[in-house]
C-alpha cells in the first residue's frame, strides 16, 4: 500500500522526523482556510501516486491566500499520469540551501534493509546508481542486530556529510527512518529531498512511503488509511473478495488462479493480438463463491469477451466450473467466455460445463488455443 | 537422488488438522511421501488418518525424528511455525501458507541461514521430486520422473509447464515452487546450485517473472557456475510498471524489475528463453531431444 | 533496582499483564479507604524488598475497612528481616484455585533470557530446581531473534498446563513478560504466585522487577521510582555521588578502589578479627572530591577506625592522599585512619601523606598488616 | 606466545580524543603496544600525538589494517561502538567502559559468538601480555614475563595479586581482566581454554567473586580439562546475600553465588584455594618453586 505525500509526513511527524506544517485540502476554499492559517507563502501539492508531479504542474508556490486557492483550482481535478488529482497538501513554503535523498528499503537480493544516502538529491537515484555509484551511500542492516547509531554516522561520512550539527540532524532522521521502517512494516520509506535550510535546519520536504499489505492486520491504524488512498474502487472491492485484481485498458477480461499463470495469460492474449482488460487472480483453493464474485468485480470493467485459465493445483476444477456456472446465472454474462481448465478435478469441472452447456461458454483444451479464441471473440 | 525432497525425507505437517493442511498431508502420503507426524498446539495424542499428531514441533521430533516440515499453518501464525521448526531442529522447512508479512520473512531468512536450515517459500506450491515424494500442493499426476529440473516463483505456472514437457514426453527430477513473495528462503540461485549438483539433473528450466533482479543474478550464476543447459521462461511481458500483479513481489519499480530486462539479460549469458509456457516446454524437449 | 510489589505490578498493568486492583498506602488511614474503594474482603500487604513477608506477619487479610486499618496498624513499622515497612499495598482478595510460578530472568551462563514456569507455585524455585527439576520447564529466548508464541506454548506444555482457555491465559502472560523483561530492561521479572482462579481466570498475585541499574538513564519513569524505592538515604546519597556504597553491622569503615579489592579488603578485616561498618568503593580514576565524598559517606555510619585500601590503576595515588588530607580538613575525622596505597603514583601519594602527616594517618604498607593494623587501632 | 595481546596486535582506540582514552592510548604505546589508529567521529584527519584518527572504524581498518580495538567511549555510547567494530571486521575488542546496561551486552555477546570475535569486558581493566603488549588500564609496571596465566573478575585484586606474586619472584604470561558485569564477552572457561593452549603459560590463577556460577563452571571445566595447575581465590567471602558489592554482577541471589560454594566447588575438584591475596600468591609461589 502506497501512502500519499501527506500520510507520509503525517508517520514521519509521528515518529520524530521533522516536517513542514501543512494543511490537507479538498477543495480551492480548504487551500485559501490553510494558507491563511499556516502565514506566508505555502506550496500548493497534488497528492497523487505518481511520480512527477512538479514537471506535469501538480506542485505551485503560492505567496497568500488568495493565491493559494487560485492554485488549488488549477490543480485539484488535473490527471498526472493517470490519476487524477482529489487531494492537495498545502504546507508553509520552505527555503532550500542544498537538497539530499535518503531511503530505506528491501534490498530483496540482500534480504536486509538497505539505507540510500546522497548530498545529490532531487535526483532519480535509479540514474544516480548506475552513472554515479561512488556518489550514493549505501548501507545494509542486519534486521535481527537492527540498526546501530555508527551506521548513520557510516552513511553521513561515506555521503560527504561533514558539517557537524547537520550531521547531527542527519543522524538522528536515520534512526528515526529505520524505526518508522520497521514499526510500520514498510517495504519502502523514502526522502526525497532531504533538505538543508539557510539556517542550516534538515527536514523532509517529501514522503514516499510503502506499507507491506500483509503486514496490515497489525497496523489497524495504518489499514485506515489504505481506505483514503485507494485510488480505485474497484480494486478495493476485489481486494475485500480476496481477489488480486489490477485494472489495465484493453477489452478481454482474464482471470485466473496464480499470478504467474494470469500474468502469462495476458501475455500470451498479447501475443495473439488481444488487449486484455484487466488481471484478476483468484488465488489458490478457491470456492465457487470466489469465482463469483471475481467475475463480478472482472465484468464491472467493459469487455467484450472473457478468458478464464485455470491450472488446478489447490484449486479445483469442479469448484471454478460450479461458480461459473452460477456467475452465468447469477449475474447474467452475456460477452463469450472462453475456458481453459486443467490440473486437479479439471474433468469434474469440464463436465459440469458441458452437462450445462451455457451457449456463450467455450471450452478449450491449451492455453493457446484458449487465448486465440478469446481473441477471436473479442473482435 | 533430487533434490530438496526424496525418499529420505521424513515430513512433519505443522498445521495438519486444518482442512487444507490434513487434506495435502494425506495426498502427500498417498504420493508415498514419508509423512511422520502432524503438529497442532492442544492435539497432541490425537492421529489423523494414522499420521501421530504432537503438540509441538519438539514432541513430534523427539518422537518420530522429521528431517522436513511442511507450514500449512495461517499467514498470522505461520512466521512462529518456521522459528518453532528450526528450534525443534527441522532441517528443510517448506512453507505453503501466503501472506505472511515480509518483515517477518526478512528476520527469519537472517534467522535461518547461518543455521543451514532450508526454507522454501513462503507463499509457494511446495516441491515435488517424481517418483519420490511430494511435498506441498503440487499436483503430482502431472508430473514424471526424468531428467529436467524445474524451478519457479510461480505454482501454477509451474504445473503448466511440467504438463507440456509431461505430454512432450519429459519428465522432471524436481520442481521447486519458490514462491512469489519479496523474501523467499530459497533463490533461484540455491535452487540452479543443488540442481547443478544433482546427477540426476540434466536440465533445468527456470520460470521466473516481473520484479526483483534475482532472474539477472541467476542468469550470472548460470554463466560462471553451470555446467547444465538452462531454458527460461519471464511471465508478466505486458505488465504495467508499478502494479503489484497478484504476488507481492511481481512488481516493476521504475524501470526496473521489466520481464524484458530480464529475458535479456538470460539471453546475454546464453540462456534460451521462451516468450510462453509452451515454447519454454519445446525449447526443453528439443534440448532433450538433441541430447538422446 | 529493586521495585516494590505494587511498583512492579504496576507496570504489569501497563504490559497487559492482569493483576488485583489494589491502592497504596501509607497509614491505617489510607488502608481503611483503599478497602472502602475496593469493596469487599482485602488483603494487606507489607511493600519491603525482602522475601518471606507472609511468614514474618507481613501480609493479613481483612474482611472490612475497619478490618484493614486494624491490620495496616499492626504492619506499618514492622521489621521485616532488617526492612522496616513504611507502605502498604491494599488489594481485593483473591480466591485462589491453584499458584504457579512464572518468571523471565538473565541466564548468566547461557547469556540469554530463561523463562522458569512451574505449576507448583508458592515454593521456593531453588529448592524446585535442585530436589525436582522434572517439575519445572525452563526455556532460553535468543536475545537477537526474539520471543516467539511457540515458545510460550511448549512452557505450558512442558509445564503440564493443558486446560486450552488457562493455557491461552498464560501463554499470553508470558509474552507479555517478556516484552516488559526486554522494554524495562529488567534483570529479573517473578511472578510468584501465579494464580488461577475458580473462575478459570489466570492473574499475578505477586510481582518482583529488578530493573538494570545500568540502563535506567533509558528510563526515566522508571528512575524515578528509584527514589520511592530507596530502602536507605544514605546508600542514596552514596549512588549520586557515584560510589558503590553497601551497610554493613560492624565498626570499620573501608575504603577502596574496585569492587573486588574492597570485597577482598572485608574479607582480611574479618581474617583479622574485625567487623566492617561498610563497604564502599571509589570506582576507577578517583579524584581527590570523590575521596572526600567518599569519606563524608563513610564516615555517617558510627565507626571506630576506617581503611583505605587503595591499588592504582586508573585512579592516581596523589588524587587519593590529596582527597583524604582535603577530607580531613573539611570534614574532621578524629577516628583513625590506616592507609594502604600502592600501584599508580602511590609514592607521591605516601610522598604527600609523610609531608602533611596528620596524627590519625597510619600508613601500612601490605594489604593484610593494613587490615591488623586497623582492627587492632578500632578495639 | 601469550593470550589475546601480544606482539601481532594492532590496536585501534575508539574513543582516542577522550581525557581517558588519550592517557591509556599513549600509556599502552609507550608499554610497546603497536597503537595504529583511533577513532573519534568527527574527528578523522586529526591526530593524538602522531596516532592517526579516524572517523569510523571502517575507515582506520582501511588504512591501518588494526586487528584489536579498545573501547573507551562512555557508556551509553559504547555498545555501538562495539557493533561498529565488529562490523569493520576487528576480531578482537576489548572493552573497558563500565556502566553498559545488561541488555545491551546479552544482544552484543549473541551477536559476537557465532562471528568469532573474542571481546574482553566490559567493565574490565584490559589485557595485559607482560613485556609484549598491554591494551586497557593494567599498570604494566608490577608485573613481569613468567610462566603465570592470570584471569580475574576484579581489576584491582588482579593488581593486588600479580604485585605479590611479583615481589614473590614469578611473572606472568598473560593477565586477563574479563569484567565484573553479569554478561561479559571471555568468561573465566574461556581464559582458562586459551591458556591451556598457550605453551608459555604453565601456572593458572584464577580470581573469582561473589554472585553467578561462572567459578563453579569453571571448576567442571578446570577438572576435565585442564592439564596446568590451577590455584584459585574467591572474593567476598564476608558479603552479606541480596546486595550488589559494586560489581553489578556480585551479588548472592538466595543461596546461589557464595564465595563457600565456589570455593567449595573449585577445591571439590582439586583446585587449592587461597583465602586471601596474599596466600593465594603464596600457593602458587610455591607451585612455581616446586615445579622448578
Amino acid at each position: 500500500m502506497d501512502l500519499y505525500e501527506y500520510q507520509g509526513k503525517e508517520l514521519f511527524r509521528r515518529f520524530g522526523i521533522p516536517v513542514s506544517d501543512g494543511r490537507l485540502a479538498l477543495s480551492p476554499e480548504d487551500a485559501r482556510q490553510a494558507a491563511q492559517e499556516l502565514g506566508g507563502a505555502v506550496v500548493v501539492k497534488a497528492q497523487v501516486h505518481a511520480g512527477g508531479r512538479g514537471k506535469a504542474g501538480g506542485i505551485k508556490l503560492a505567496a497568500s491566500p488568495s493565491e493559494a486557492e487560485a492554485r488549488a483550482a488549477d490543480i485539484l481535478g488535473m490527471d498526472i499520469r493517470g490519476h487524477v488529482v482529489h487531494r492537495l497538501w498545502v504546507e508553509k513554503a520552505s527555503e532550500i540551501e542544498r537538497e539530499y535523498y535518503l531511503s530505506v528499503t528491501f534490498d530483496r537480493g540482500e534480504k536486509k534493509p538497505l539505507f540510500m544516502l546522497t548530498t545529490e538529491g532531487g535526483v532519480d537515484i535509479e540514474e544516480l546508481a548506475a552513472t554515479s555509484p561512488e556518489k550514493l551511500a549505501r548501507l545494509h542492516v542486519d534486521p535481527l542486530v537492527g540498526f546501530h547509531p555508527f551506521q548513520a554516522r557510516w552513511l553521513c561520512f561515506a555521503a560527504g556529510i561533514r558539517e557537524p550539527a547537520e550531521q547531527k540532524q542527519v543522524i538522528a532522521i536515520v534512526g528515526k527512518l529505520y524505526e518508522t521502517f520497521v514499526s510500520c512494516e514498510a517495504m519502502l520509506c523514502e526522502i526525497n529531498p532531504l533538505i538543508v535550510t539557510p539556517a542550516g535546519e534538515v527536514r523532509a520536504l517529501d514522503a514516499k512511503v510503502t506499507i507491506d499489505d500483509n503486514a496490515l492486520y497489525r497496523h489497524p491504524d495504518l489499514a485506515e488509511l489504505r481506505d483514503l488512498a485507494a485510488a480505485d474502487v474497484q480494486e478495493q472491492r476485489a481486494r475485500e473478495k480476496g481477489l488480486a485484481y489490477v485494472k489495465l485498458d484493453g477489452d478481454i477480461g482474464i482471470l485466473g488462479n496464480g499470478a504467474g499463470l494470469v500474468m502469462s495469460t495476458l501475455d500470451v492474449v498479447a501475443q495473439a493480438g488481444g488487449r486484455p482488460a484487466n488481471f484478476c487472480d483468484i488465488g489458490g483453493g478457491a470456492q465457487a463463491d470466489v469465482v463469483v464474485g471475481a467475475l463480478e468485480v472482472i465484468t464491472a470493467d467493459p469487455v467484450k469477451a472473457i478468458l478464464f485459465n485455470i491450472f488446478g493445483g489447490i484449486t479445483r476444477g469442479g469448484e471454478v466450473a460450479r461458480g461459473l456456472l452460477e456467475a452465468l446465472e447469477r449475474i447474467g454474462i452475456d460477452v463469450p467466455v472462453v475456458v481453459r481448465l486443467d490440473g486437479t478435478e479439471a474433468e469434474e469441472g469440464r463436465r459440469l460445463l458441458a452437462e450445462s452447456s451455457p451457449a456463450n461458454v467455450h471450452v478449450e483444451s491449451t492455453m493457446l488455443s484458449a487465448a486465440e479464441r478469446v481473441v477471436e471473440l473479442a473482435r | 537422488m533430487a533434490i530438496i525432497v526424496d525418499a529420505a525425507t521424513r515430513l512433519v505437517v505443522q498445521g495438519i488438522t486444518g482442512r487444507e493442511g490434513q487434506f495435502h498431508a494425506l495426498r502427500n502420503r498417498d504420493y508415498g511421501t514419508n509423512v511422520v507426524a502432524g503438529v497442532t498446539p492442544g492435539k497432541g495424542g490425537e492421529a489423523v488418518e494414522g499420521v501421530p499428531v504432537f503438540d509441538s514441533v519438539r514432541d513430534a521430533m523427539a518422537e518420530t525424528k522429521p528431517n522436513t516440515s511442511m507450514v500449512f499453518v495461517p499467514a498470522r501464525f505461520a512466521a512462529d511455525a518456521i522459528y518453532e521448526a528450526v528450534d525443534a531442529g527441522i532441517e528443510t522447512v517448506i512453507c505453503i501458507t501466503e501472506g505472511i508479512p515480509a518483515h517477518d520473512m526478512l528476520r527469519i531468512y537472517n534467522y535461518i541461514r547461518p543455521r543451514g536450515v532450508t526454507l522454501v517459500g513462503p507463499n509457494c506450491p511446495g516441491v515435488l521430486s517424481p517418483g519420490k515424494a511430494n511435498v506441498g500442493i503440487i499436483p503430482a499426476e502431472i508430473f514424471s520422473p526424468g531428467p529436467v529440473g524445474l524451478v519457479s516463483r510461480s505454482g501454477t505456472l509451474t504445473y503448466q509447464i511440467g504438463n507440456e514437457l509431461t505430454q512432450l514426453g519429459v519428465g522432471q527430477s524436481t520442481i521447486v515452487g519458490i514462491g512469489g513473495d519479496p523474501v523467499v528462503g530459497t533463490s533461484f540461485i540455491d535452487a540452479l546450485e543443488r540442481f547443478e549438483a544433482d546427477p540426476e539433473t540434466r536440465f533445468v528450466v527456470m520460470v521466473g517473472e516481473i520484479g526483483g533482479s534475482e532472474e539477472e543474478k541467476a542468469a550470472a550464476f548460470i554463466a560462471e557456475r553451470m555446467t547444465k543447459p538452462v531454458v527460461g521462461y519471464i511471465a508478466g511481458r505486458t505488465a504495467p510498471p508499478g502494479k503489484t500483479m497478484g504476488h507481492a513481489g511481481a512488481i516493476i519499480s521504475g524501470s526496473a524489475g521489466t520481464a524484458k530486462a530480464k529475458q535479456e539479460a538470460l539471453e546475454a549469458r546464453g540462456v534460451r528463453v521462451g516468450t510462453n509456457p509452451t515454447e519454454a516446454a519445446r525449447l526443453v524437449a528439443d534440448l532433450v531431444a538433441g541430447a538422446r
